[in-house]
């Protein structure tokens, strides 16, 4: 067991894997030489060398399309988007060609490859460098997307990634990687699709994704503290597969949802799970269905703006609190 | 001097069937324009009957960049195709009846009719797919060419692209990445002069879409009678030649012509007058026929392979025709690697 | 009051817009010369000359950038992408340039211009020619989305994108090209964000857009008809802005809603609506809401596929029949 | 002859003040240089005081370049910015206060904080914005461009980016596009060696990044030294006077060098010893201050100016310290042109 941060999880995982499969190969922007620019593939370079690790031009589409040209034929890419702002650049490739190619060909071709990607706010960065874009690939058909909220589950996800024999787009969250969690030894590969139940709890569901995950357990916590109000929290880890059973089966628990969505609101993962319950669990149901999102609109920069744009602690508590006395 | 003065002109021009190139290749060649040529014109006959669904975008009259690109590849090099990708299928090997089949949507078409005339794909032909949206398939290219060259396999990719494709981003990115990690991917621009409908000349500031770029990537600049296969067939020679020894990528343009529109919808009515008629005199198949007799090949010879091949397309249309369509259960299978289409559990 | 086809309501659509304001132009592949690969812009060269009407190369980015920079400075450019499935190649400028440079200058910058392009299935195309990817914007905060079903919508909406001072897309459905439709003589102008009733009913409130609408029209009766189940039909029209006090309002009569969304499910348009629903008028409903989606999969080519993969008129009509009796 | 003899060398090479930018040109561009560094300077204490927030990407040696195109601008020309943006903005006019207030995320900044350090705007100013994805101005850039050519109005769109940044697809698209339409849009690629920590030689196989791809687009090869602003301003009036006369697009490439790391985050270690020395010798406002001597402008002519800069840039921190927040309530202002936010009734 050993205490890594979310940054070293990254490296750690791509290691792992390079380590146990000669196919796997890793391609970016200042990905090599330079450990890349959240410094999250430091070493790789000195570990794996210059033919698996390596260096590109400022060229998206040249990223992406390489990795599914050499995935297509056999090889395993991790490909780095930097910032996952900068997937419009390259966006045919996310939409229109890896998702796509094994549907097409009735089965000949395969994709199997990972994007990971620096994903959400909270550095100030604006608007362009700041988004939370999961959902752009959630509603791709073909794709699955993943994004880890603990060093573990970097881990463990980005092997399973790896592993998957379809396109995986790896969100990783810019705000965690300075987090530090506790990380057992040896290997560790996951599932997709599953989400985990971090505090389990009788009154409402709360799902999360990435950074919204430690903000809504601190929320049940409160919740608990100054409400007596008892929430589960589920980290839903896995946007596609989906796995819909963990949270039918929480909602029948508690009878009451809420998600905590990163994303503008439009069209966002909360959304489609909303949908779903509404159409599968409605009769589960003991009052409305609450998202809780940053609102729809670009992210501002400045820290007193940002800080109040995405959900807070303080919001998903008194959100739910206000909801289920109402 | 005794040259000039021993032997008669006709004599003296008179071409060598036992060249780099040889008789038996050349006749393939021929039986290989001949087979796209025919099929095309039945995917269009199909289509005036309503048997051809969706679009289609046929290369009648650019049947020797085809031919000659595939003639020259080892069985393990791959081929990455756009919408108008029908002759590089068949160049490589497909059976017609697969092709055709597709077109005309049918549980015997390559891909069963999941992806449709504009993504011709057969993976153990080495034809890794045809892409529809402009300038995607280049990057995607150059990654095969990263494995091969990881895997110090040998193998290139040959990517097939129009003129109208030089202005998109991915050319640009595809072009100068590969030339950067010195891949063996080998970049062929149709120049047909014409995008769908849009002359290239109105949109580029240069004369040669492909060849007039190739210097910002450190390449050649390489032109070719795109209507010659044989001129066709050296230049893929010399480019894979290049690209397995390790000296990277070729960008190589043909000049070429289409006979038809761009797509069935397009009846092409934004040519001047006379062009059509000048590149028909210039049309692959007949002076790759006058060459053969030229070299002393029999007419019957040549007869005998049109008549083959028209047997070949009668007997795939009749397949197709008696296929039925894709079963509804193939539907959602193979979205993903496991066959099915789930997205939840 | 004339009989049109949609695509000619688009050419007079755009001619009613560059007629009235000299700085309306418009850019685009082939769009001039040949009039668009969909003849719907066919005698707009004639009727105002090259220097307004554009062939541009293959280009999308070139295309939506000149159109954005020519919009920040004064004009007010149409722009079309051929097939909305391109969207993807110039996405940089959907999601982070047009919808973000007001934003982030604090209201320096203007970005008026439209992005007409023809989205959705039924021409057997296949996977990347057939999408329907109004969701790929109606994520993105800062634009506006709109999709005529009819051709007195095409030009009445056409006419208040064009007079709208934000970016707006604009999505013309492919299969709706040949339709006819009674279009008045004169001026339309058309507001945004305005959804429209178009058959009252008093049982369920179905929403759909497009394509979908004459179908979900034709279900209604079908429904009425054959069990006496009496539909609202509501054509959403503007996804954003969106009219959810119209949908709100008939849902209050109704108490079931039912949408009718050609894209394939995850977070389209009818997940974000049913979220709302589900929050705002929980009370309302006396049963499930129901999403009727293109499954979430690739678009197949074969006519035969395809005709099934869409909502059908059946399908709605089971779906909505089923659902009321359980 | 006479010259050669009857002058002293100094003499001969005594530079004229009166050429044809002539000293209060000069003295402004000088100004303008010491202006950018000293509130770049800045802006880096204030990042080690942890006041700048967010990223920074300083333009400290890259100021010449900046200054000569900016000044060759006419009011009503356009710039188009980077993230590395701030030397372009403060070089059109904009106050220091403003540029520093922005970084600071202050009320006062030009954005009040909305945008950051990256999107630096100011319409008033002809800074039509600073973009952070790469290339995406290019493209914008052009629209300017074409609504100024559609308008006759005479301005020219001034793009500036990096080497790195040619490789993307947007340049080549833009480029292109402008050169096809003759657009009045000058193309100013800033070549200071490196893209963030990699440098711009191990990804393309030329040596120059913009020259080299010149003509692709039927565009002449401009490279210069963008360490000297005399150099940029020259190059800059023949590049805005081919434009506006209706000539088209000017890609002009700068040869320069960035003093400190890409972004606030890098201590550029990456640097190879003595590279950074080496450039620190032609550093673009020693060389300037070295010429206006030269020139015969006084020491202290030339301190008084630095003096006043500091002043300036003093005040402005102070007032940029003094400055709130921005107000809660901007947080949904301005998404849409009505001022508001709302996406629903
Ligand atoms: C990104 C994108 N833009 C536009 C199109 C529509 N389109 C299909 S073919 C074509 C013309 C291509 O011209 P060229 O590259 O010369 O190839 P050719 O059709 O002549 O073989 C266009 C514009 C597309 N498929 N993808
Ligand atoms: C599309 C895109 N890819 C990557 C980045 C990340 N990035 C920001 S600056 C930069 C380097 C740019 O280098 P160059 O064009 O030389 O400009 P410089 O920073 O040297 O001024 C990179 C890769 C980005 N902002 N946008
Ligand atoms: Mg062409
Ligand atoms: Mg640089």
């Amino acid at each position: 067991m050993a205490e890594l941060t979310y940054r070293e999880a990254v490296a750690r995982g791509i290691a792992q894997e390079m380590t146990r499969d000669p196919d796997v190969v890793f391609l970016g922007e200042d990905v090599a030489k330079a450990g890349g620019v959240f410094k999250a593939t430091v070493g790789l370079l000195d570990q794996f060398g210059p033919v698996r690790v390596r260096d590109t031009p400022i060229s998206e589409q040249a990223i992406l399309g390489a990795a599914m040209g050499a995935a297509m034929t056999g090889l395993k890419p991790i490909a780095e988007i930097m910032f996952s702002d900068f997937l419009a650049v390259c966006f045919d490739f996310i939409a229109n060609e890896f998702p796509k190619s094994r549907y097409m060909s009735n089965g000949q071709l395969k994709c199997p490859l990972v994007v990971r990607t620096g994903n959400g706010a909270g550095s100030r960065f604006g608007a362009q460098h700041s988004q939370s874009v999961e959902n752009w690939c959630m509603m791709i058909p073909g794709l699955k997307v993943v994004a880890p909220s603990t060093p573990r589950d970097v881990i463990g996800l980005m092997a399973a990634a790896v592993r998957d024999p379809d396109p995986v787009i790896f969100f990783e969250h810019k705000s965690l990687y300075p987090m530090k969690g506790e990380v057992p030894d040896g290997e560790i590969v996951d599932t997709l699709g599953s989400a985990k139940i971090l505090r389990p709890g009788k009154d409402a569901t709360i799902l999360a994704l990435a950074l919204m995950v430690p903000r809504a357990l601190a929320a049940a916590e409160k919740l608990k503290a100054e409400a007596g109000i008892d929430c589960e929290v589920i980290d839903v880890r896995s946007l596609v597969p989906l796995d819909t059973q963990t949270i039918l089966g929480s909602l029948a628990r508690t009878h009451r949802l809420f998600t905590v969505e990163e994303n503008p609101r439009l069209c966002g993962w909360g959304a489609e799970i909303v949908s779903i319950v509404a159409d599968e669990a409605f009769y589960d149901l003991d009052g409305p269905a609450v998202r809780i999102t940053t609102p729809h609109i670009p992210l501002p920069a400045a820290d007193t703006l940002e800080d109040i744009v995405l959900p807070t602690v303080d919001r998903i508590a008194e959100t739910v609190r206000r909801s289920l006395s109402s | 001097m005794l040259k000039k003065q021993g032997r008669p002109p006709t004599a003296a021009r008179k071409p060598q069937l036992n060249d780099d190139i040889g008789e038996e290749l050349r006749l393939r060649m021929y039986g290989m324009q001949v087979t796209i040529r025919q099929a095309e014109q039945r995917a269009y006959d199909l289509f005036l009957q309503n048997l051809v669904k969706g679009t289609s975008h046929l290369s009648l009259g650019q049947e020797a960049v085809a031919t000659g690109f595939a003639a020259a590849m080892r069985p393990r090099d791959l081929s990455f195709c756009t919408y108008r990708g029908h002759a590089h299928t068949l160049a490589r090997g497909v059976p017609v009846e697969k092709v055709l089949g597709e077109l005309m949507q049918r549980d015997n078409g390559l891909m069963r009719g999941k992806g449709g005339s504009m993504h011709l794909t057969s993976a153990e032909h080495g034809v890794m797919g045809s892409y529809a949206i402009i300038g995607a398939h280049l990057p995607i290219a150059c990654g095969a060419a990263w494995r091969a060259q990881y895997k110090g396999t040998g193998d290139v990719a040959v990517c097939f692209f129009g003129d109208g494709t030089t202005n998109i981003g991915a050319f640009h990115e595809a072009v100068n990445f590969a030339s950067v990690w010195k891949l063996p991917v080998v970049f062929v621009c149709e120049n047909n002069l014409y995008m769908e409908y849009t002359p290239i000349g109105d949109v580029i500031p240069v004369k040669h879409p492909a060849a007039d770029r190739a210097s910002a990537y450190g390449l050649e600049a390489i032109v070719i009678d795109g209507n010659d296969a044989d001129a066709v067939y050296r230049a893929a020679c010399a480019a894979y030649a290049k690209a397995r020894a390790g000296g990277g990528p070729s960008l190589v343009e043909c000049l070429t012509y289409r006979h038809s529109g761009h797509s069935r919808a397009d009846p092409a009515t934004y040519r001047p007058k006379g062009e059509l008629e000048a590149w028909l005199k210039r049309d692959p198949i007949k002076i790759y026929r006058e060459r053969l007799l030229q070299f002393g090949v029999e007419q019957d010879a040549i007869d005998a392979v049109d008549a083959e091949v028209r047997r070949d397309v009668d007997e795939a249309t009749e397949k197709c025709k008696a296929a039925g369509p894709p079963p509804l259960e193939i539907l959602t299978t193979d979205v993903y690697a496991d066959g099915g289409w789930a997205w939840r559990n």
